[in-house]
């Protein structure tokens, strides 16, 4: 799990607000609430994770505040050097990555011809897929060309990988190379 | 009582138009009023309930604001003289009408007094009216843009509230004052039957209003009364004198 | 009072990220707004119910003749002497220890009387529904993240904010700060100023601006409405005072003709029944 | 980048060109607003006027594709003027080289150019080497066919006014630029240039990037703390993917994928013997690519069976994206994975590559999202659906922070991902759907034997039990391990061509050396020295933090500018060290073999200012986009002779007189890429919810548009209908004495998600650059008519 020491009092002090912090002790405001605060602090009794940003290549670090099982706020990680918890628009959207309503939540599949899309189970579309790979990859795979040995199938294409995690690509780029697919393809080149 | 009794002849003071417009006025003020309460201050919070929270009280208030704006032109398309002879009444301007005033002030303090020969309306009520106009207008004027404040200049609309808010404090002011004067003042009860039905007593008219009786009884519209009420002579068929109850 | 604190915006550091608006989404849970087309890079033409800070983006010819692009991140101001607070009948506006200006939606019966006298236009209404399908109304505007100020961070949208163009810290210290940008950048910006307006007895957001204010359509002059003073400090009191002067009167006026009148068993006058 | 996010704050000047990082990398600001606080300059160079511009010092503007022009003149401005560093450029560049006398340039074209095949036999250009096989040299830089003075000659045609006769840059503006910039050849002076795809999205990127690389070895910006040639990366692991090799021509950690069309590459030692050169710290490649063999293929990975090395695909053609979806569109293809990609909406030409997709049998699409490219047989998309056979699996993924792992920055920094809740619904990791589909197609083969199925039963998959494979396993694949005892490789340098060691991506290899110490985890925030971080996270090679730093240094290793030092040679140590790690033989000593050659990874040691590798010539020269308004002045070559050109209906071409209009597509700060990540977002559809296309005032008043209507714009390939908005930040240019209108428009928009609008892409060519094939979305003709 994270080996960060991240509790919460750090994580205050850690957002610059220092100053504000002591003379908020000295002022005594818990007698005193502002009337805008009738709930508890939102980040109260959240758990904070650090990540890094989804998004473009500055891997600007985000910390998030999950609680009751779901994500409550992101917010830049003031530990990470590159953005000193600072964000973007985008950065410091991806709480939405979660919440929005549009998330597929289960395997969809599209039969030839249908107009519509049908829930699976994953266990179908795994077996699935990997029989069409098969189907098509036994059908045109070529072991040798001109007498050299190609082990290649040129009839699949493996397109994108940009945002997946190293791990993720790594295992991507050495499934594909095993199947000898040779249209291999992500982002950088668009 | 050993004094001798009043009569009930009556005679008509108010047309129905009068009499209606009046009503409304003066509901959709109290309406307004009530449902301005817990807005002008918190004071008046506990109203909110009642009146189906600040929503509710927005929009009776609506409601009533343009229940307010109707009785003018009641008052005008229904009864044209009537209206007519009140903005005479309200430019002219006499000795009596100074002279009423003295006498009021005694009399509302409960000292001796006499009555002062006024027209159709008393010099009091000639201010009434005056203020209410007003008060009226501003209070009309300045509620359009706090009503529809997309339409108007933020400056026009901040002016509203100010104007809004005076609108209100003179027109409660007298109208207070007409209302105790109208439903509690034991003088002037009669006044605030007829507001009502349309109808006063002869000798009520005749002693309150003593020029404008006398000027009927010229025309031949009322029947010329002694000091009980009591009729001196028949009336002519055409007038308009009816039966009390 | 220790210490006062204001947010310090330096438009002249800002590069119109907008995280400014995310973040302040994110933290007070507001929702998305469908937006029209504005003819520019700006999402919403002021600041809303739901959007409490928006990012101007203006397209300015300089006085050299040049292009300048600029950038204000536009929120509350949280004035010293805040019209909003004054006009509101409910005294659902108040001021914090922090010199925020925040609205108790307990006490909010959405008059409106706020949005209309805010010098700044940036406080809205807010249209609800009740469990009965009721609608109702509720003011909205920038809190300062004062919930935030209390637990000792910063608002969200300057925690976010990456260049340094917002600040939250001591009051004397930020307009300093702003004085000597305002020196720095005079070459570049001959019209840049601090903005933080007496009229309404300064602000706790302090502004450096690298134009006039009418450039981003901000008052030269803002202050709290002469009308709203008016009413508020005058007209309102005496009104008060008219109600409580004639219902006393009223009173005064019927006890004691009551009691001349007992006295004088109906003598004086005309009696009338 | 050659450089950190954080370095950037140390330049004196930063050219910002081909890229608007205020709206784009918006925290990069952060870092050039510091560099402005230091007194540091920063210029902007853009067709339009951006917020990058907004913020910089100097602004200047050029029609878009005429980037080799505007550098071009800068080189010829850095000579004439004398601005270059000159030790920098003798001792560190090659231009001190003799090329061979086949060299020689003509009207655009370089010697050895087959009009034919579109190419250039490069041998003309080579190297003259001396009987050691080194090149030859003279550091006077005198020697009429030295580098230097070729590159002159060669310069010295983008003069001044022929520079703004094709760039439409105002001249005053024009020099400016030159001035701020060149300064930074000053010894002890840093600058960088940070570019994106605003660079290499023309059918003349890489030499774009060329012309970058020869300025900054001319000024002596590479290897300097805020310094060097910063590509920003436009997703947070495009870094990572292109390491781990998932381009057709790389296999993991820059190791070309052998080709069928060089016999070499029939056996593993052929291959070897092709791609090691002798020199340079390439010439340990073996070790490389047999670690690699064994990480893939484990124990049926023997120096019997060449390593396994046959079970490599080798392909023989350009695979590049262009070429995929050609032959999806001639129907080559039957299956396709897409792993987070949306080409419906990103890819070039759109519109033609949707109808590509229905030629498929299946699609499998692993989404966070329905995208308009899984969706592309919806009615919705335009398609009838009752026609459309393909099969499409759309597997919903998790996002980055329901799973763990590890991303790769532009910096190259590794930083970890922990997991902060559970995938939403039944999605899943990538890492799992991988694991699982590779599981599931090896079980499929178990049984078999055969020639299709020996690679795939061959491949070493051992991630533990469960349906969730190992990270940690997968993690100390990727860095090495003895194969034999299982002990952890603490750096590349300990790598073997024996097979006894195995490493995924060998550039990676020392990332985590030990057992417990997954350095992608660090966490120390304290700077190191010069916001070098060397303990926040791992930068590869070997948490190198600047490239080439050793050319920071003088030949004799003292820092060029002592303040801002990050290594240097340490004599009463007699190793280099520095805040920095040495990008360099840290043991090397003046007077060995090198101690002056910064530049490790370069056969010579030294930087390349003359390029002979390159498919489209040795230097940078100016063509004009494939779709141009304008005719090249400096030869007869309009478009790149060497580009590969796509003919028929796949890709119809526009001329100036039906499409006028120059027009590029960008990016803004709320959406990123196809949309699909940020569409489907409430609060960054909010802010920018429709399509739009930026015109100029002068074209609005032209074409009758005013601000907010909806317009029309139409190209050789299609139409798009959008808003416009009319600004004062799009000027036209006046190209060889004519006005040249160009607009701009976003490309995140499709119909699917929350903001709404056409595609920009379905506008764009399909065509490429010369080496890359990246398509040129940033130089194209339309034209623009109200709706």
């Amino acid at each position: 799990m994270v080996e960060i020491n991240l509790n919460r009092r750090q994580f205050l002090k850690l957002s610059g607000a220092t100053a504000v912090t002591l003379a908020v002790v000295e002022l005594g405001f818990n007698e005193k609430k502002a009337h805008a605060s009738t709930k508890e602090f939102k980040i109260a009794k959240s758990t904070v994770t650090p990540t890094i940003c989804c998004f473009c290549g500055v891997g600007c670090g985000i910390l998030v505040h999950t609680k009751d099982n779901t994500v409550v706020y992101t917010e830049g990680d003031p530990d990470n050097p590159i953005n000193e918890g600072k964000l973007c628009s985008k950065g410091t959207t991806i709480r939405q990555l979660y919440t929005s309503e549009k998330r597929i939540k289960k395997p969809l599949y599209r039969a030839p011809g249908s107009n519509k899309w049908e829930e699976k189970e994953w266990e179908w579309m795994y077996e699935t897929i990997a029989k069409r790979t098969k189907e098509t990859r036994d059908k045109t795979f070529v072991v040798s060309e001109d007498g050299m040995t190609v082990n290649k199938t040129e009839a699949i294409a493996s397109l994108g990988g940009a945002a997946l995690d190293n791990e993720e690509t790594y295992l991507l780029s050495k499934m594909m190379r095993g199947l000898g697919v040779t249209y291999l393809e992500h982002q950088a080149r668009i | 009582m050993s004094k001798p009794q009043k009569s009930n002849v009556k005679v008509r003071r108010f047309s129905k138009a009068f009499v209606w417009a009046h009503g409304i006025n003066a509901i959709s003020f109290f309406a307004l009023y009530i449902t301005a309460l817990p807005m002008y201050t918190e004071f008046f919070d506990w109203l909110y309930p009642v009146l189906g929270g600040p929503e509710g009280a927005r929009l009776l208030h609506r409601i009533f604001a343009v229940a307010f704006v109707t009785p003018t032109f009641i008052w005008v398309i229904f009864d044209f003289p009537g209206f007519k002879r009140w903005m005479k009444e309200l430019v002219t301007w006499k000795k009596r009408d100074i002279d009423f005033f003295k006498e009021v002030a005694k009399e509302l303090f409960g000292f001796k007094f006499k009555h002062v020969r006024q027209s159709f309306f008393n010099a009091g009520e000639k201010i009434n009216s005056f203020i209410q106009i007003f008060t009226a207008i501003l209070i009309i004027a300045s509620g359009i843009p706090m009503w529809f404040p997309e339409f108007f200049p933020a400056a026009v609309v901040q002016w509203g509230y100010f104007f809004h808010n005076v609108g209100f404090g003179l027109a409660i002011a007298v109208v207070v004052g007409h209302i105790y004067l109208s439903v509690v003042h034991k003088h002037s009860s009669p006044g605030y039957t007829g507001v009502i039905t349309g109808e006063v007593p002869a000798w009520w008219a005749k002693g309150h209003y003593t020029d404008w009786y006398d000027e009927e009884v010229a025309k031949g519209n009322f029947p010329d009364i002694d000091e009980n009420g009591n009729p001196k002579k028949p009336t002519s068929p055409d007038s308009k004198k009816k039966k009390g109850a | 009072m220790a210490t006062e604190y204001v947010k310090f915006v330096d438009v002249t550091k800002c590069d119109g990220c907008r995280a400014c608006m995310v973040a302040c989404k994110n933290w007070n849970d507001l929702p998305a707004e469908q937006q029209d087309f504005l003819g520019s890079a700006q999402s919403h033409a002021k600041t809303t119910a739901d959007t409490w800070n928006v990012l101007q983006y203006i397209e300015h010819e300089n006085s050299k003749g040049k292009l300048d692009y600029l950038f204000r991140h536009s929120a509350c101001f949280h004035c010293t002497d805040a019209a909003c607070e004054k006009v509101c009948p409910e005294n659902a506006i108040s001021y914090t220890d922090f010199g925020t200006v925040v609205i108790d939606h307990e006490k909010c019966v959405g008059c409106g009387y706020c949005v209309n006298n805010c010098p700044f236009e940036v406080i809205s209404l807010k249209e609800y529904v009740d469990k009965n399908g009721d609608k109702y109304r509720k003011a909205h505007k920038c809190t300062m993240c004062t919930d935030r100020l209390e637990e000792g961070l910063q608002p969200a949208c300057v925690t976010t904010c990456h260049t340094g163009a917002m600040e939250f810290g001591d009051k004397a210290a930020m307009i300093k700060k702003a004085e000597e940008r305002v020196k720095q950048i005079k070459d570049r910006y001959p019209n840049a100023m601090v903005y933080n307006p007496k009229g309404v007895g300064g602000t706790h957001t302090v502004y450096v601006l690298a134009e006039k204010p009418s450039v981003y359509g901000l008052p030269e002059n803002p202050k709290v409405p002469t009308s709203a003073v008016l009413w508020k400090d005058y007209a309102q009191p005496l009104g008060k005072m008219m109600i409580g002067a004639t219902t006393m009167g009223v009173i005064g006026m019927f006890i004691s003709s009551r009691i001349i009148n007992k006295g004088k068993q109906d003598e004086g006058g005309d009696s009338h029944e | 980048m050659t450089n950190s996010w954080n370095d950037v704050q140390y330049t004196d000047c930063a050219l910002i060109m081909g890229a608007n990082p205020a709206e784009n990398h918006p925290i990069s600001f952060r870092w050039l607003t510091k560099a402005k606080e230091n007194g540091g300059k920063i210029v902007s160079v853009d067709p339009r006027y951006t917020r990058t511009s907004a913020m910089s010092d100097i602004y200047a503007s050029l029609r878009s594709g005429t980037d080799i022009p505007f550098m071009g003149g800068m080189i010829k401005y850095a000579l004439d003027n004398n601005l270059y560093h000159k030790e920098y450029v003798a001792k560190y560049t090659n231009a001190s080289f003799i090329v061979k006398d086949s060299y020689k340039f003509e009207d655009g074209l370089f010697s050895g150019y087959n009009a034919e095949k579109r190419a250039y036999d490069k041998t003309q250009w080579a190297i003259e080497k001396d009987a050691e096989g080194k090149p030859v040299k003279d550091f006077t830089l005198e020697h009429p066919r030295s580098v230097f003075q070729l590159m002159k000659k060669h310069y010295s045609r983008y003069d001044v006014d022929t520079v703004v006769k094709i760039t439409g840059t105002p001249e005053d503006d024009l020099l400016k630029v030159y001035e701020a910039f060149c300064a930074t050849g000053k010894v002890g002076k840093a600058g960088t240039i940070m570019y994106a795809m605003g660079t290499t999205q023309h059918t003349v990127g890489t030499q774009n990037v060329r012309a970058f690389a020869i300025i900054q070895l001319l000024l002596g910006n590479v290897g300097v703390p805020g310094g060097g040639i910063n590509a920003m990366r436009g997703e947070s692991n495009v870094q990572g993917s292109t390491d781990f090799g998932l381009l057709y021509g790389n296999l993991t950690g820059y190791l070309n994928a052998p080709t069928s069309t060089d016999k070499l590459n029939a056996t593993l030692a052929g291959h070897l013997e092709k791609e090691t050169p002798k020199t340079g710290y390439w010439s340990n490649k073996p070790k490389f690519i047999v670690s690699l063999l064994k990480a893939w293929y484990g124990p049926n990975a023997t120096p019997e069976n060449e390593f396994a090395y046959q079970y490599l695909p080798k392909g023989n053609k350009n695979y590049s994206h262009i070429n995929l979806f050609k032959a999806m569109y001639d129907g080559k293809l039957e299956g396709a994975f897409l792993f987070g990609t949306n080409p419906v909406v990103g890819g070039p030409n759109a519109g033609k590559e949707k109808e590509a997709l229905s030629n498929l049998k299946w699609l499998v699409a692993v989404d966070l999202w329905e995208t308009e490219t899984s969706a592309f047989w919806q009615k919705e998309a335009g398609s009838d659906p009752g026609k459309i056979n393909t099969e499409v699996f759309l597997l919903p993924a998790c996002s980055s922070y329901e799973k763990e792992g590890s991303v790769s920055n532009s910096a190259r920094w590794m930083q970890y991902r922990w997991q902060a809740i559970k995938p939403l619904g039944e999605s899943k990791a990538d890492l799992e759907i991988i694991h699982e589909l590779a599981t599931k197609i090896k079980a499929l083969y178990k049984n078999e034997s055969g020639p299709a199925a020996a690679p795939i039963n061959a491949l070493y998959w051992n991630y533990g039990e469960g349906h969730h494979p190992d990270i940690d396993l997968v993690c100390k694949e990727i860095n090495g391990y003895d194969v034999n005892t299982g002990k952890l490789i603490a750096g590349f340098g300990n790598l073997k061509d024996d097979g006894s060691t195995c490493s995924g991506n060998w550039i990676y290899c020392g990332f985590y050396p030990e057992e417990g110490k997954n350095r992608a985890k660090n966490r120390d925030k304290k700077d190191t020295g010069m916001s070098l971080y060397l303990n926040w996270s791992y930068a590869w090679p070997m948490n190198r933090r600047i490239l080439y730093n050793r050319a920071s240094c003088d030949p004799s290793g003292v820092p060029y500018n002592k303040e801002k030092a990050v290594v240097w040679y340490d004599a009463a140590k007699g190793k280099w060290t520095g805040v920095d790690i040495p990008d360099f033989v840290a043991t090397r000593k003046p007077g060995d073999a090198g101690f002056e050659d910064p530049f490790i990874m370069m056969n010579d040691g030294v930087g390349g200012v003359f390029a002979p590798t390159l498919n489209d010539g040795p230097f940078p020269e100016h063509y004009e986009p494939y779709e141009s308004p304008a005719k090249n002045p400096f030869s007869s070559q309009e478009i790149n002779p060497t580009i590969q050109l796509f003919d028929g209906k796949f890709n119809e071409r526009g001329f100036k007189a039906d499409y006028p209009i120059v027009a590029t597509t960008y990016r803004v700060s709320e959406h990123w890429q196809s949309g699909t990540m940020t569409r489907n977002q409430e609060w960054l559809s909010e802010l920018v919810p429709h399509m739009y296309i930026e015109i100029s005032e002068e074209l609005a008043k032209e074409k009758g548009i005013k601000n907010k209507d909806k317009v029309i714009v139409s190209s050789a390939r299609g139409e798009v209908k959008a808003y416009a908005m009319v600004t004062k930040r799009f000027k036209p240019h006046t190209i060889d004495g004519k006005k040249v209108h160009q607009i701009g428009m976003p490309w995140h928009f499709g119909y699917k998600g929350f903001a709404t609008g056409d595609t920009a892409n379905r506008l764009t060519p399909h065509i490429g650059d010369a080496n890359t094939t990246i398509p040129e979305y940033k130089a194209f003709l339309c034209d623009v008519r109200r709706a």
